[in-house]
């Protein structure tokens, strides 16, 4: 058990958050979907190699690394495409398919070329040809391919294939979903690997950005309970007030703690699945009270467009129920 | 609620709902089921406003020498019982519980000649000009100024949180009439066209994309003095009355106790989502009638029970809760928010699922405001803790 | 629709209140059911009487009755059979049982010579013989006979009939339950009359008991905090402990509006039970809300046996949950 | 917690477990199970307390050099877990982790030579004399006075809250030896023998029946003045080190951890009470890695993380939750409570139903303890407000 980051963590998560930092204004954080080319330079960086498999040509990286990545992620309230085009689809075909797929897509998806999508879709098959659907599919719109999660097995579908229509929605965070129609779509099937697997590391990623988001939403308050004044006091000497951060404070602090403990085991561990479940029913209900408690407290200007911590609320709230909810992952822990 | 309705009060509601049936078009319908602001915007509410105020039933709040209909608590419940059932549009309160009570109380003669029948018919629309950046719950630091000249006041200063300011064409605001005597002393309160050269409108957009709110910037605007309602100073004993009217006047339950039923009619719950459903509908329905017994005691000659400094806390707290519920009630589905406004209009996008899956990101995302606006829940409890309690 | 209480009703609200002032220790409230001497002086007050049928020599109280009696007994944490006794036990026999029987067992409750029980019981039943169970029937062990409750028929039971034992189980507020056994015991079938409505008038009794409880120690509460010193001040002035006291206040006013709402009708409208079902499971848990909250402001002396307010959240847990919890009512209302 | 374990832990893990089959026996368990009070009582405790002893596992969370057994967090985390799944009977702390580490790190070597193995043996039971009435929260404002005469201390006061004070035959105490200076400054930490004339221990019973307080009256007791640790005056001190050693040495998830174990196995749980038990297992897990990630950073030099003021707050509302549950699990089984005691008591009436059931009553009225002593939780809140958010 170790739950130390090693030194060249230390150095990924620095450089993570150095980037970030350089290339957005804290006062618009969150507005926009990160552009192409700073996703691009991400990759350029190396951080998506970094988190894919060495057999297509990463560096191996595990869950402590994707949270570790994540969480910086989160903390610039972020909107990339990290979780499912990265951590899931990337990782899926660098896992289950053959060397040409591995060619065309994983590489490109390394450089930040090529955005990627999951699909956890309601699909028959017929031989190599796909029918059915999937609701709101993040990256899907931007998607130079999709990985399809049915039933029983796992596809890759390109963007350009035929019977393939993709519907933008656009969702609270300002990103658009794509709702995904396949009819008769030819699909290269991949060795599924473990789905469950892929999906808690989807998972481990979201809770490590809410984690993340909840940190700055929290210090975002701290500072402005110190400066607002009401009735001639700074609010925060308000005993209610300090109370509400001493909860947020410790939420945070819980959070962390459960998204470290599904972190620190291997993708492959028994527990690894259950973990991640548990730590994305906890976390995503923890960031979304802090994330309504931080507006709340930010008062008038907390329900505007105009702070981030509004902006916040609302990646908080899509994070919290992409991939399931806490609802749903509560009911499958309760089962 | 189930309550004992006398045969007099059986009819009534036979009556509104046959009124019901007629009046409220689908066209009505569709705009405030498409609504996720706190209020309709006019070109939805415009036609229902004159509908009821044909009828005789636009200002049933207010009282029969006023205009009123002279309806009991019960009535006034039933009525909005079924306006909300049916899924009527919310009238803006700005007008019509706002000013409108102060003007038949506190108005001279022509100031009610002139406001309001054309604040009845729909013509005037109006804004309320009381918080101001950094006033935020304490009103009484306001610093919009009004100098007098001659037959004018001067005004300067802004307004913030200005509800739906760019569809008004008056506001009614708290002013600084006098700099020199303690803070709640020196203010008034005026009536403020806004077509007046030196007043502007910029919209705050809400983190859901609706535009509800606004900032209103005064720049040395001309205010006869004809528009100032009572006495010079007067402002702060007005803006009590009219808080107090806007609590007292009508209940907040009917409006949670239809959306609940909306919701929880639009999708099937389970599990801990249909528990948290049983537990909103029980807290709404205490609501509905913690509400209710203060109206009949009211009506009885009784002063205002302390419970009634409950009701906007406890509202709401439901009204978050149930836009809550609505985001976790329809999946993915729950998360769409188009960028496009309004939603009523023929042109928007189109949602996937039943309006309210569509809607519930916006609507739970304003409803955020219910613990800010009009007094945070932490002042709520305060003004509990020191008036019902006695702390 | 009225919630005035009439000037009858007011009355009976004194004398119960005056009763049971004069024959409780304030310091002592709740530490010991009532005693057989109190319980027949209420009978001989005529308050027994007062809320069973006309038929049965009653003045044939409605549910706004039992309420205002109820929430009397309860804001004196009086431990009674008030509830099974009265409203559900010999309410049921003066509806159901034939002359003799009325006779015998109604009037003997109406002076308070006679406890009764109900007994929501598993039984099969041959002819006139049951067999079978019912556990944790309250009064049981002091009663003189029992209602027994059973799937779709109601019977009287006498305490010494044959094959029937019960075995006394002391409960969390100190009264005594019986394990009740029936081995081919002879039983009296009643007419059943509406078996929910009776369970209902039953929790509508609890119900106003909680209000009352709750409403005894709220001002408990309001009185400590504002004597009570901590740092030098009264721990009143503390913002943390006027918003709990707020709260408190909120959840009483509600909860009295339930109860309200749900005794304003007649025991036969077709709301009726539902409404109380309503009642119940919304006061149980704010009862037990307010109960706890006392119980901490009180700080240590509040786990102690030797105030009022842990008995008070003694009784109340007991009232939140006999004939049904809260979790049990909102399960009843979700379907 | 299915954390990665390397090999010696597990093999560690191993052992812990082989010895808790042979040592642990069933009357131990059953004694534990039927505790329904924070400690068991010595009948039940001291059995297993020489078991450990004997192993050299009792002091566990003592440095190498005052006797423990050199563990590390990992290993002490594990020990806890194992023992508290098998059902071992819980300790009292006043002796092991109270006293113990003040005599060892402030005592004079024959105050640690008289009195470490006598507490270790289970010879000396320890009662703590902190709280006075009226002081509650606010410790400073304590009142018992010790007065030099000679050798000896003459000790008059009360003491109240005393947990297992009637199985005690020592009591370390907080006393005032000087009331010239600042509250703090004045007071002193002196060791009591029970026995002494002048101590009276009455009961305090429990809501729930249950005699584990106490009050301890001294009435000019004459303590020797070898009895008195470190310095007149550092008792403020120590009294730190005390209450922030016990907080730091272990952790509460393990045994919560394992009562909800306890608790769900009993019983099968649906709907909202499933999810109460799947959410307060997440904050139990949240919390032992809360407390376990504190305590690997102190074991690699950092000092405490502010997330440990946090540990008791929580752990107070997962052990309310836990019994919060336990009362609605089991239906009116949940409600029975016998006044005979103990429940581990040969002749203790039976109980209708598992002991998680039967003694469910009085464990949530014990329940309602922790969030009062060892500070509430507003005042661990308001400690985690200044010195973890900096307000």
């Amino acid at each position: 058990m170790n739950i130390t980051p090693s030194e060249e963590q230390v150095l990924l998560r620095d450089t993570v958050s150095r980037f970030l930092a350089d290339r957005t204004d804290p006062a618009t954080a969150g507005e926009e979907p990160i552009s192409q080319d700073d996703w691009r330079a991400l990759g350029e960086l190396g951080l998506f190699g970094f988190l894919l498999p060495e057999a297509a040509g990463g560096l191996g990286g595990g869950p402590q690394d994707v949270m570790i990545v994540a969480e910086e992620f989160g903390r610039a309230l972020a909107i990339t495409p990290l979780a499912e085009g990265i951590v899931g689809a990337a990782d899926a075909i660098a896992r289950g398919g053959d060397a040409a797929a591995i060619e065309t897509w994983v590489a490109a998806a390394m450089t930040g070329d090529h955005v990627l999508a999951v699909a956890v879709a309601d699909v028959s098959n017929d031989g190599a040809r796909l029918t059915g659907r999937a609701d709101f599919v993040l990256s899907a719109v931007d998607a130079a391919a999709l990985v399809v999660i049915g039933d029983g097995a796992t596809w890759l579908v390109e963007r350009a294939a035929e019977g393939l229509s993709i519907d933008p929605v656009r969702l609270i965070d300002g990103s658009a979903a794509g709702m995904v129609r396949f009819d008769g779509t030819p699909a290269l099937a991949l060795t599924q690997g473990d789905r469950d697997t892929t999906l808690a590391m989807i998972r481990l990623c979201h809770v490590a950005e809410l984690v993340g988001a909840m940190s700055t939403l929290y210090e975002q308050t701290v500072e402005y309970v110190r400066q607002r004044q009401q009735f001639g006091v700074a609010i925060g000497t308000f005993q209610v007030v300090q109370h509400k951060l001493a909860r947020m404070f410790v939420a945070l602090e819980q959070a962390r703690s459960l998204m470290l403990k599904a972190a620190i085991v291997d993708r492959d561990d028994a527990g690894f699945v259950r973990g991640v479940l548990g730590a994305k029913a906890y976390v995503a209900d923890a960031a979304q009270r802090l994330a309504e408690e931080a507006v709340h407290l930010h008062g008038g200007m907390g329900v505007t467009d105009e702070l981030p911590v509004g902006r916040g609320l609302r990646r908080v709230i899509l994070l919290a129920r992409v991939f399931g909810s806490a609802s749903e992952a509560r009911v499958a822990l309760a089962a | 609620m189930d309550l004992s309705l006398s045969p007099e009060q059986q009819a009534f509601r036979t009556e509104v709902r046959s009124f019901l049936q007629d009046a409220l078009t689908p066209a009505m319908r569709r705009g405030a089921t498409l609504t996720s602001g706190v209020f309709a915007e006019p070109d939805v509410y415009l036609a229902w406003q004159a509908a009821l105020n044909a009828k005789g039933w636009l200002v049933y709040f207010w009282p029969q020498a006023a205009g009123g209909p002279g309806w009991d608590a019960v009535r006034r419940w039933i009525f909005e019982t079924e306006c909300t059932t049916a899924g009527a549009p919310i009238l803006p309160g700005m007008g019509l519980k706002l000013v409108g009570p102060v003007l038949y109380t506190y108005g001279s003669d022509e100031q009610q000649k002139r406001f309001l029948p054309a604040l009845r018919s729909g013509e005037h629309i109006w804004a309320q000009g009381f918080s101001e950046p950094g006033s935020g719950s304490d009103l009484a630091s306001l610093r919009t100024r009004a100098v007098r000249e001659g037959d004018e006041y001067i005004v300067s200063g802004q307004k913030i949180w200005t509800t739906q300011a760019q569809f008004a064409n008056w506001m009614f605001a708290l002013v600084r009439t006098d700099a020199t005597v303690k803070a709640q002393r020196g203010i008034s309160f005026l009536l403020i066209d806004m077509a007046s050269p030196g007043v502007t409108v910029r919209p705050i957009l809400s983190a859901s994309g609706d535009h509800e709110l606004n900032e209103v910037f005064l720049e040395d605007v001309r205010v006869p003095v004809a528009n100032l309602v009572g006495e010079e100073g007067q402002g702060w004993t007005i803006a009590k009355f009219l808080l107090e009217n806007e609590r007292g006047g009508t209940g907040y339950a009917p409006q949670l106790l239809a959306d609940l039923d909306h919701l929880t009619r639009a999708t099937t719950l389970t599990g801990e989502l249909a528990d948290r459903a049983v537990r909103l509908r029980l807290e709404a329905e205490a609501l509905e009638m913690t509400e209710l017994r203060t109206l009949l005691e009211i009506e009885q000659g009784n002063p205002p029970h302390a419970r009634s400094l409950a009701v906007k806390l406890i509202a709401s707290e439901v009204r978050q809760g149930i836009e809550g519920l609505a985001i976790d009630a329809f999946g993915m589905a729950s998360l769409q928010l188009p960028a496009e406004r309004p939603f009523h209009a023929d042109d928007a996008p189109a949602l996937v699922g039943p309006p309210e899956a569509g809607l519930a990101a916006a609507r739970y995302l304003n409803a955020r405001a219910w613990s800010i606006f009009g007094g945070t829940s932490e002042i709520q409890l305060t003004i509990i803790a020191k008036a019902a309690v006695g702390l």
